[in-house]
């Protein structure tokens, strides 16, 4: 049932619509487009269908720069059946992930030290396992330590289209809030630091060391 | 959003005390020193860059002093920092042609840049806040219950992360290790009544303060407990019998020697040791 | 957020939408007026989403005497004719993988060593497919068994700039994944030193061999 003539702008749009409706995730406008004919202006059929819908009780809203279709979130309080009980993130889990989503790539000795603690067993490993935060790559200085970034879930969980959306990050940065580097000379005593028990040292050797780290009797 | 960044805060909980140098002494309440000094700035009510850090250090110094009386085990990194402010603190009313030593940097800037970090850890709380507040999945918001049965899959990419690597790669070991696992021999331990007998037995000849090693079996050839366990022990054993009077046991340091002597006559070299933290 | 005034009928009909598109199942007109405020006129609201939807891209439908959205029929032929293979990794494809990263260059029968179980035909054809594996020469030993390897393309997707950044020991340590419990001796080898003086290079004449090792039994 192949079609003959070009589809116009209007139809072009329906399919996106259907598309969208039909799919189990969010669509990049790649991913729409590959199901298009050639030369669809896809991001025009996605403007018009968001002014469609805007107020609906259905929106369509861009998130980690793909596309979905979502409830409107004033009408939140209705949805009781299908509201799934969220993870509780402790107050430090939170704050941990705000940490990597603002400053990211960051590692954890620069996490730790925004906070002035070391990060207790089980926050990075929870933010890990809900798919919100990943292991990004290593810090090019001595150590090499592993940098944490934020993954697409955590965008699409707080509906953002891209990192530049988290609030207040633009405030933050102009007020220099972002950067990572402290002042000159300063010397707030690190107590967290202190112990290296708590840090993961990253050396070529890994074998070796972990063997005393967890072996050692 | 901008407005979710101003400066002015509700710490409910520390407003509501008011009072100039009250505050809540509830550690569950506060993770780190950093978070605590930032609640007590809070009770300044100004921009955190202006924020009088005498005064700050004053109160801080006032809450380690509350939380002590009150028989809060604080961790050693609230005593760091209370030092540490206290220093500050000093240094910060000492009139500024004293120079202070070495390299070290003017007081002032190491008072700007505490309250710098302050408030880059305000920013971060604010942000996981504004995070809270918006619209969640599966919370406030829900993508279509029911997608068609034929599912376009998003297909442009490969839902495999770093992270899943890794815990299939440790769970392969495990499992690994699992098939392989061969029982070592069970560890024989020194019991601890036969430690109190040979204990009793040896009490007559412990007049003089001896050294636990000394008092604990040695280990001979072939199996049996090891000579960690003859020491252990003899060592559990020994405080009983401190607790029933019978002998004293002391310590200089951590980690150094233990001394046992049965209690009575014999020239004794001091107190017998407290056992108290 | 409880609404106080009575909501009107563009309201209730947002309603509806909402609940129709997140709903598990079709909905009958009794499901949703228990979801609304007393009095509100559901069949009027489905009569006039029904009206709204009409030549979309996605369409009211009833069946059964209950509701539901659904792609436009004629739109079907997108839904099927272009759907692409879903390219999830199975688990042990996932698995296999993350032997071979760890362990490369490892042989097929290493692979199944440290799995306990045999490798399917599809699994490894499928990573080689895919591009994250590759054949990297000939093992020394009797047999002169293929080794497998990592191939450019796993670094890309898992966004490692070599084989170094791979994760060692010590984030899976911190992680969480690994603990105190593991048995002496576990240590995680590093792929970035591992030496091909125990193999030959794959070479052109190879090919039959492949074909047996692969296509075998």
């Amino acid at each position: 049932m192949s079609i003959q003539f070009a589809p116009d702008e209007a139809e072009i749009e329906r399919r996106v619509e259907a598309l969208l409706f039909a799919a189990a995730g969010p669509l990049s406008a790649a991913d729409i487009a590959r199901r298009l004919p050639e030369g669809a202006d896809v991001g025009r059929a996605i403007a018009s269908l968001r002014v469609r819908y805007e107020g609906r009780g259905v929106e369509l809203e861009c998130v980690a720069e793909r596309w979905r279709f979502r409830t409107a979130p004033d009408l939140s309080f209705m949805m009781t059946e299908e509201r799934e009980e969220p993870r509780r993130l402790s107050k430090a889990a939170l704050e941990t992930l705000a940490i990597i989503a603002y400053h990211q790539p960051v590692t954890r000795a620069e996490i730790e030290s925004v906070r002035g603690v070391s990060i207790s067993k089980g926050t990075l490993d929870l933010l890990l396992e809900m798919g919100f935060v990943r292991l990004r790559g290593r810090r090019r200085t001595p150590g090499r330590p592993v940098t944490y970034a934020t993954a697409d879930r955590f965008l699409e969980h707080f509906g953002l289209a891209s990192l530049y959306d988290l609030p207040g990050a633009a405030e933050m940065k102009a007020a220099g809030l972002l950067d990572l580097s402290l002042p000159t000379g300063f010397e707030v005593p690190d107590p967290s630091r202190a112990g290296a028990d708590d840090e993961d040292p990253i050396e070529d050797g890994d074998a070796p060391e972990f063997a005393q780290d967890f072996v050692g009797d | 959003m901008t407005e979710a960044f101003q400066p002015n805060l509700d710490f409910t909980a520390v407003e509501e005390v008011d009072a100039r140098d009250a505050f809540v002494v509830d550690l569950d309440g506060y993770e780190g020193p950093l978070h605590v000094l930032l609640a007590l700035a809070r009770t300044q009510k100004v921009d955190l860059l202006k924020l009088s850090i005498t005064r700050l250090a004053e109160q801080y110094l006032a809450f380690v002093h509350e939380a002590r009386r009150r028989n809060f085990s604080l961790a050693a990194d609230y005593l760091v920092m209370a030092s540490w402010l206290a220093y500050l603190k000093s240094r910060l009313l000492l009139p500024r042609t004293e120079k202070g030593k070495g390299d070290e940097p003017p007081a002032e800037e190491m008072a700007a840049a505490l309250a710098f970090r302050l408030q880059k850890l305000e920013a971060m709380r604010k942000a996981s806040d504004a995070l809270m507040a918006r619209p969640q999945l599966k919370r406030d918001v829900f993508t279509r219950g029911d997608p068609e049965a034929t599912v376009i899959v998003p297909s442009d990419r490969i839902d495999a992360s770093l992270y899943e690597l890794m815990a299939a790669y440790v769970g392969q070991r495990r499992k690994d290790q699992a098939r392989h696992y061969n029982p070592t021999q069970r560890v024989e331990a020194f019991a601890l009544e036969e430690a109190r007998d040979w204990l009793r037995d040896i009490l007559p000849r412990l007049a003089d303060w001896t050294p636990l090693e000394r008092v604990a079996p040695v280990r001979d050839e072939g199996p049996g407990p090891s000579q960690a366990s003859f020491t252990a022990s003899t060592l559990s054993a020994s405080l009983e019998l401190v607790k029933e009077g019978a002998m004293d046991v002391r310590q200089e340091w951590a980690f150094e020697e233990l001394w046992l002597k049965r209690r009575g006559q014999g020239p004794g070299l001091g107190q017998p040791l407290e056992l108290t933290p």
